[in-house]
């Protein structure tokens, strides 16, 4: 993959995807946006709003109605280059847990012994090295998705797609989680695109932030994040530009969740 | 290479069409100078498709599929002897059963326009009985229709001696229609040995010595009923010793001396299974087109002819 | 313990058989006793072992050779749909045909020694496998998949990591009902070609009536027969060890 | 699309069929058309509709009968571990035992007629749905029935609920399979018991060397296989409708 | 079940639970502690400490090692009265989401128009009435967890064991869910062991937090948060007793995975 760093990340142009014909709403509709590549992009959004689409149309997973997507200039492929966490962490259950983060290091060419390794060293990351024969149905659900934490690291991807990766982990070990996520995406220069519900979380990471409404799933505001870095998460908590940050977009959700006509909760 | 001799029984049955296996055992092929393989296959069918695929050079067959081939314009085997001409036929029946027939019964038969069920049929008329007040019963395979008869799911069917002797227990059966008088009422030729055009070209030498060995056992057994009763023991150790010698003395007049090809009996075979329905609209073929006689003339050249049996007409 | 109840309900199995051969019909069922003293004299005279010799030989290489078949074009006919589709019906259709009618072809085109037997017991086996191995790849894991091909793992990879591995259990059942078949058909492929092996006893003794031989081959073909499914069962234990837990 | 292709692939089978009838013997493959003339004489004689119909009879009754033992009995198996080790070894050796052997036994049991038939048909049909319920009982998904075991729901729920449905796959293999056995068993029935139908008349121009009818009682049993699995297809394709997505 | 106020909704005594017999450290260990009728406890701590083990031995899915487990005084048993939202949503593919609803109901003397009816009501709740008739794999991740929480709520149990129930919300429906418990809680009078990674939630739905600590799974602290209901989610988080709180629980956290030499990320 030839990265001119002229080249945006990712880039989505009146992009829309409707899943089910016989629905005239489309989960997605007229997505516009760029991700410039060292970038860190959060997606925010009520339940159901299409976060998820979004990123599987990314990957090249699905393809879209309309509208065109490109990654690094060429439409998407699936492939080591695009690190993808999960929602539901879709390990490999009849795979070791080394076993599972390897899987994701079989598109590079190592041999045998460099994978091992490679698997090792991030699962020692992840906190789970004594896991690392272990099989995944044995695991607790925070395990498993630091388990699909390790494959998406172990590529070096040049791009992260990442699903709400750390909804299942406690604060203090999603604060790691975060930490070594950030020195990923520093040192090596990767691209992030980053579901998450955690309003904290969005303003800690991100660069920039796209608020999504629902039905269909749109873009509704863009968001950008100016707090320099590194941002220690608890001095940042004090910040003024980061309390009014949070306090826009805790109303805005508010309203998409509540005044919006289209929003199951509309009027609660 | 062997000249591979295809017989459609599993081991030597208690009839003269033993003479086959018997021959092999006895070392008579070896003393003719050809060294013969038996392969043995469960049916007429399959022993029909190993001829054709060339796995085989001779095979023991029915004269009804035969004529079929050669009826149906599939004119490539030719018979060249018959070692047994037609196969001691009894027909088995519960105790209480008698001819004519007071009431209706069931008659297991092979196939419905199968050679068993036109031969019964003669047979049941020619001794008077009604045999509208049949019902037959198709069942396939002989043992089949033995089990169902002693099961007493039918009430008569019609069976080899051999198989009638290898029945365990008979209690409550028997014998109703002997072999020597089911083949006075349908003395039909039943199974020939054939051989293809080609190989009747290509080995005629062998086909010869095998002929001319399965005459020289015929003519000992004929000598000496003692013979076949002791040559047969091993694969017959439910009979006694005097039940082999008795067995024995029925086939006295059995043995195909004289290579077992008569003009005239393949003739009144021919007409009486074309009568059958199986040849329904089928026209028959001259003798000469489904027969070779010429090996067994050569043998019985230098051979001689023997008398009283199995007169070679031609 | 599960040893235990198997046991006894083998007990029960032969009482119910002595109970049988006393009350059913003569020339049918032999007591327990009759077939074990068969069993022994066929064993002895090495009849027994001969037979079976010649007829694992010809079970083996075709269950073999319908394992090496059958695995790949179902899961080729699972991968690749509109392949899979264009074929299924041909395929069920096949499967339904008696395998009887095609022996005289067999015999025109392999003769009648073990090639057009293994290659009869290959029509038996092959259909279960096939079959299972379809539909296990069919029944494929659509996240799982989608997650593999996140990663770029070409069609290759996906399919020997993720989509066979989880079609284990189909094709695990394919392979032992296969193996079942398999069997009969050897004993159908030893009656209908050259008569050789237990098909070749089994005939002979029933034939004849010998029913206490005929029982020794009959049992003799159900223990083969259990004696593949529990190795089969094994392997399958082993590549599904991560489900014991 | 797809019955494009499959006609595409029906017009290279005939084309096969045409050539191997050409080179091959000719009283082992007829010619595409004169079986064709020979189907259009049997159906109009009105013949073959009979036969069918006595094969149908014999072949849905077994295979129903074997549907209704074998899917409870597999799921039982299944459910209760201990019931299904015991006898899981028995099954596979029953399984692996030629049908033909019991054909003596059946006939003392259960005489000549339909019931015997029908019960041979059962045999066979009966052993690939049992071990494919079983094993997709035994593969049931753990998580969703600990899902309903929270919910209070009593096994029979918990079974009719999550196992079965969750077993449909496999089920739907082991109908498929079944069905093809059941057909090829129907044949053995027909010709081992009181000759009729189908297997009556495949017998009948087998022994009188009729290729062109033998082959047209094949194509038809093909044709009843097709439709058989296809009407299986169709149901199990109902049921799993939450797939489509 | 006959339900003794004086008796505690749910009592583990002395409680062990080994997976692996092979492993020498059970995945929890020796656990004592007392749900009293209509008490809200929430479980705090790191991945992998044994909350989802604990909530399934509550429950009676599984056994004990040793110890004993007493619901309402008797030993758990599945059923209508306890409730379970399950860490992975375990929704059943091929039944609707109303059927998955009602699948919960089935356990109770209702007639099926009754069941829908009730299927129905809650499916509304949790926003999802316009979804009844979808297939749950048609579902975003969000909305199947909602799907399950009304699964779980529809019987009306008298004891609801969560687990992690609001991870994949995002924060305002989260809110509105938090509300619909709270009002199951205070009107039916249910009991609810309840399991987070947000201390805030913890702190602002319960009334006992049990902080667990790894390798084995134990409990280490028993906190009490005596905060006068009803809590304001905004308003609280202004009051000191929330904001001490708050940090001792993540102090605590920090230590239990960074300096706790069983800890995976010990020294950190
Ligand atoms: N079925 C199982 N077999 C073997 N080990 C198991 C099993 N279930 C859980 N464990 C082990 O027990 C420990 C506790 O697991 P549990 O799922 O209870 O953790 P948890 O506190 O819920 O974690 P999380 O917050 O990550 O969900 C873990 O070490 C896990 O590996
Ligand atoms: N495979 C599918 N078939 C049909 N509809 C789908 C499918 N996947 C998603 N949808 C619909 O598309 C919409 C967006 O789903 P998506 O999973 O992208 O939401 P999300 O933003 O990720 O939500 P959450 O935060 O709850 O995970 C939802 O209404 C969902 O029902
Ligand atoms: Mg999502
Ligand atoms: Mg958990």
């Amino acid at each position: 993959m030839t990265e001119k760093p002229s080249q945006p990340a990712l880039e989505f142009a009146g992009v829309s995807k409707t899943f089910d014909p016989a629905d005239a709403r489309p989960a997605v509709s007229n997505i516009d946006f760029a991700l410039p590549q060292g970038m860190f992009i959060s997606l925010l959004g009520p339940s159901g709003c299409g976060k998820t689409t979004l990123l599987r149309l990314a990957d090249g997973l699905i393809a879209p109605d309309s509208g065109t997507i490109a990654a690094f200039g060429a439409p998407p492929r699936p492939g080591p280059e695009i690190g993808f966490v999960f929602q539901s962490f879709r390990l490999i259950p009849w795979a070791s847990v080394a076993a599972n983060v390897e899987f994701s290091l079989r598109s590079l060419p190592l041999s045998k012994a460099e994978r091992t390794e490679r698997a090792l060293h991030w699962l020692e990351k992840v906190g789970l090295s004594r896991f690392a024969q272990s099989w995944p149905d044995t695991l607790s659900g925070g395990m498993k998705q630091r388990v699909a934490l390790a494959r998406a690291f172990a590529p070096n991807p040049s791009l992260l797609l990442m699903d709400e990766p750390f909804a299942s982990l406690d604060a203090q070990t999603r604060e790691l989680m975060q930490a070594e996520l950030l020195s990923l995406w520093s040192e090596q220069k990767a691209s992030v695109l980053f579901v998450t519900h955690s309003v904290d979380e969005a303003l800690l990471l991100s660069d920039t932030i796209l608020l999504m409404g629902t039905r269909p799933g749109r873009i509704v505001e863009t968001l950008t994040v100016d707090l320099e870095r590194p941002r220690d998460p608890d001095a940042i908590r004090a910040d003024t530009r980061f309390i009014a940050l949070r306090q826009h977009l805790s109303k805005k959700m508010r309203e998409l969740v509540l005044s919006d006509p289209q929003s199951d909760f509309y009027g609660r | 290479e062997p000249f591979r001799l295809i017989l459609t029984h599993l081991e030597p049955p208690l009839v003269p069409n033993s003479v086959m296996d018997l021959a092999h055992e006895l070392g008579y092929f070896e003393n003719e100078g050809v060294e013969v393989e038996l392969i043995r296959v469960q049916q007429t069918p399959s022993a029909l498709a190993a001829l054709s695929a060339g796995e085989g050079d001779m095979a023991n067959i029915g004269l009804d599929a035969l004529l079929q081939l050669h009826a149906r314009g599939q004119t490539d085997l030719v018979a060249v002897a018959s070692p047994n001409k037609s196969l001691p036929f009894l027909i088995a029946a519960r105790e209480t059963i008698a001819i004519p027939f007071e009431q209706n019964h069931s008659f297991a038969i092979g196939r419905v326009g199968s050679l068993d069920h036109g031969l019964s049929l003669n047979v049941l008329e020619a001794l008077g009985a009604q045999t509208d007040a049949i019902e037959f019963v198709a069942l396939g395979q002989p043992s089949v229709r033995a089990q169902a008869l002693a099961a007493g799911q039918i009430d008569m069917t019609t069976m080899s001696i051999g198989v009638w002797l290898a029945m365990p227990d008979k209690s409550g059966l028997e014998i109703l229609v002997d072999p020597d008088t089911y083949y006075e009422a349908a003395p039909v030729v039943q199974k020939v040995n054939v051989v293809s055009r080609e190989v009747l070209e290509t080995r005629r030498e062998d086909i010869e010595a095998v002929l001319r060995a399965l005459i020289a056992l015929s003519r000992d057994f004929a000598a000496d009923p003692d013979f076949w009763a002791e040559a047969i023991a091993p694969y017959a150790p439910q009979l006694s010793d005097a039940e082999r010698r008795e067995l024995s003395q029925s086939f006295a007049q059995s043995w195909s001396v004289n290579g077992g090809l008569n003009a005239d009996e393949l003739q009144f075979s021919q007409d009486w299974l074309f009568e059958t329905p199986d040849f329904d609209g089928l026209d028959p073929a001259p003798i000469t087109q489904w027969t070779a006689f010429a090996p067994l003339d050569t043998i019985l050249e230098t051979l001689g002819q023997a008398p009283d049996l199995d007169p070679p007409a031609r | 313990m599960t040893a235990l109840y198997r046991l006894a309900f083998l007990f029960l199995l032969i009482l119910g058989w002595f109970i049988a051969s006393q009350f059913i019909g003569r020339n049918i069922i032999p007591t327990p006793l009759a077939t074990l003293q068969a069993g022994a004299r066929l064993f002895s005279e090495g009849r027994l072992l001969e037979a079976t010799g010649q007829s694992l030989a010809v079970f083996l290489s075709g269950f073999f050779l319908a394992t090496f078949v059958a695995i790949p074009l179902g899961a080729m006919m699972g991968a690749i749909r509109p392949f899979g589709k264009t074929l299924d019906v041909y395929v069920f259709a096949l499967a339904a045909t008696p395998r009887v009618a095609f022996i005289p072809l067999v015999i025109v085109l392999l003769g009648l020694g073990i090639e057009a037997k293994a290659f009869i017991v290959f029509l038996g086996a092959v259909m279960p496998i096939l079959i299972n191995t379809y539909a296990g790849v069919l029944a494929a894991d659509k996240e799982l998949v989608e997650m593999a091909r996140s990663t770029g793992a070409p069609q290759t990879r996906i399919f020997s990591h993720i989509v066979l591995p989880g079609a284990l259990p189909f094709v695990a059942v394919g392979l032992r009902i296969g193996a079942t078949i398999g069997l009969i058909n050897t004993v159908v492929a030893e009656l209908y070609t050259a008569v050789t092996g237990l098909g070749g006893l089994l005939a002979l003794y029933g034939n004849t009536f010998r029913m206490a031989e005929y029982f020794v081959i009959v049992i003799c073909l159900a223990i083969i027969g259990v004696v593949m499914t529990e190795i089969l069962r094994f392997i399958e234990s082993r590549l599904g060890r991560w489900k014991m837990s």
